[in-house]
């Protein structure tokens, strides 16, 4: 079966950014297939590669880059939302006059339309918000 | 692309407090473009996100309400609201702005999108819905 | 000792207004502020308990700005609770002693 | 037709697991999931309306990892809600026709 | 900074769904360096902090919960419970970690830090408080 | 009248935030001091240079910048709730091994015992916060 997981919530504030990461990984073991992953709302916040979190502690952007790599996955961060918060890629940033880009890798930013069309293109879609 | 299929977008977040109700309304607009079935529920505090007179200039923020009014132009004619919602919360269908479209097959007449509706008709909307998207 | 409470979310979605008319004594003030002016109108399903409280001596207020915000006309407020704007807000807190955020 | 609910926040402090009990018909399922499985144990002021759903046919679930994450003992869980884990929470999503998450 | 303030920090939020609980802690170990008296509340879903066999390895967070056994060490001996969000959720004081510190003034005897209060003693000892963190 | 605020929700997705500036506005304007202004949990994301909301919306950040260069303000972010998001000064980006740093001008990182200091320092503790 085909899914969409679409993340609301940054990382550690809120549990919802684990549970969309575990909601993933298992369908991923169960054979399913993921067909994107939207980042929404705070959700853009997955996506910054500055984090530093504790050495102890999980580090969720690490966590979603090694995911998509190993499953070639299609992980999108809606534009709107991360330029209100703060996310850019090197083309977002130069347009937007900051100094460079902060993008993690394995995300990439693009339109709300991408969400709809891949609603309409996924048999499920998991949304994991606060 | 060519399967039809209908989006219920469910609103129950009260407006200006969060970022959900401005960002719930940017995926409808976009939304609409795909040519898909769409519904609109405001129910719980998302009824707040369509009353009559909004200002927020005190608050610093852009009055985002004023959008709701071109749903019709989008072709979005379906919205429904939570009477229960409504009546625990002080609030009748008068203190909403009217949504309205020009139904194109009856001679472009404009009339009302607006559905006062039970939780019963509601959960039947959502159990008919394809996608659900929830803000 | 007077304490203000305030309350910035919406009664009829978390139970943060409760637990404060639960806490605030009768020498105490409670400001609505954010999402939390939805509680000031009348013939709601908490209003009853803000009349109570105001009866039993608390003093509500609400934000104005953001009573206006969301399109909720002063007529409708609750007789007794207060409108403040920012400024307001800011006295409130030098004449109670302390200040709870119930977030 | 039957859908998937999802629930994420306690009911004790949030409305959303009500709003989710009054729109769930008796062919739904409703998982319980991060802070809202401190909702599955007996003896609560909810556990009465969940046990009420499950006898008018609604299926409860509730995530096994997010329970044991908040202490909270298996065999105090109100009986007939099932546990699962996040492959049967992957399982669900596909056995219902569609997911509704009440945030 | 020779004033001694009185800090009660209120703890009201489950622990793990958000990460307020956490970071609420290290304020409290934090603040506990600077001398001041300290009482911690633990009402309404902030009484799951402290259940007893947290165990969040399933859900890759860390296990914080056997941090709050060392507040003794910190001085920190005044711990209130509410009560009625322990019934409410169906939970007792015994499905809480007990908390201790010794007492120097008692030949060091282990003693507990819990008290189970009503809403009213609550009440006294938040109107009696001089800087009040809410988390 | 000596006021620390103290600041929990990131810009735009909570009011919090814009209650927070509004409420130090508004103390300023009436003649009290503000001790010190505390970003804490997400607030620190009010800290990011990388914010870019659209023409017609307000930038939180900026106005904080401002607000705190005409006041002379003290703005501390909280450096461990600041690395678990990503949100960086020279030395803690240097230190954590990142590439730049992304805390924009009148913001600086210390550690939680500020907000502790400031609570005591102060008459009253305002928490804006989700």
């Amino acid at each position: 079966m085909k899914f969409t997981i679409q993340v609301n919530t940054g990382p550690f504030t809120h549990q919802a950014s684990d549970s969309a990461y575990r909601f993933t990984l298992a369908a991923l073991e169960s054979g399913h297939e993921i067909h994107r992953i939207f980042f929404y709302h705070d959700g853009v916040n997955n996506a910054t590669m500055m984090c530093a979190p504790p050495q102890d502690d999980r580090n969720l952007q690490v966590l979603w880059t090694e995911l998509a790599a190993q499953y070639e996955l299609d992980m999108v961060v809606c534009v709107a939302a991360a330029q209100r918060r703060g996310i850019m890629d090197k083309k977002e940033s130069e347009r937007n006059g900051k100094e460079f880009a902060n993008i993690a890798p394995g995300f990439q930013i693009s339109g709300l339309g991408q969400l709809v069309e891949a609603a309409v293109a996924s048999d499920r879609l998991m949304v994991f918000g606060d | 692309m060519a399967e039809i299929k209908s989006f219920v977008y469910i609103n129950r977040k009260a407006p200006h407090g969060t970022i959900y109700a401005l960002e719930s309304l940017e995926v409808v607009l976009i939304g609409a473009a795909f040519d898909q079935q769409v519904k609109l529920i405001f129910m719980d505090d998302g009824v707040y996100q369509l009353t009559k007179n909004q200002d927020p200039e005190g608050i610093g923020m852009k009055n985002f309400s004023k959008t709701y009014a071109a749903l019709g132009d989008y072709d979005i004619t379906e919205i429904y609201i939570d009477q229960e919602s409504l009546e625990q919360r002080g609030l009748s269908i008068d203190d909403l702005q009217e949504l309205v479209y020009e139904d194109e097959d009856d001679d472009w007449k404009e009339k009302s999108s607006m559905r006062l509706v039970s939780r019963e008709q509601l959960a039947s909307v959502i159990d008919s819905a394809d996608v659900l998207l929830n803000f | 000792m007077a304490t203000l409470h305030t309350v910035n979310k919406s009664p009829f979605e978390r139970n943060s207004l409760d637990t404060c008319l639960s806490l605030c004594n009768n020498s105490g003030s409670i400001l609505l502020i954010e999402d939390a002016v939805v509680g000031a109108l009348r013939n709601t399903s908490v209003s009853e308990r803000l009349v109570k409280a105001i009866e039993s001596g608390v003093k509500i207020f609400a934000l104005g700005e953001d009573l206006k915000a969301r399109g909720l006309p002063e007529d409708r407020v609750i007789e007794k609770i207060t409108l403040v704007d920012y400024t307001g807000f800011v006295k409130l807190a030098t004449e109670n002693d302390r200040v709870q955020s119930w977030l």
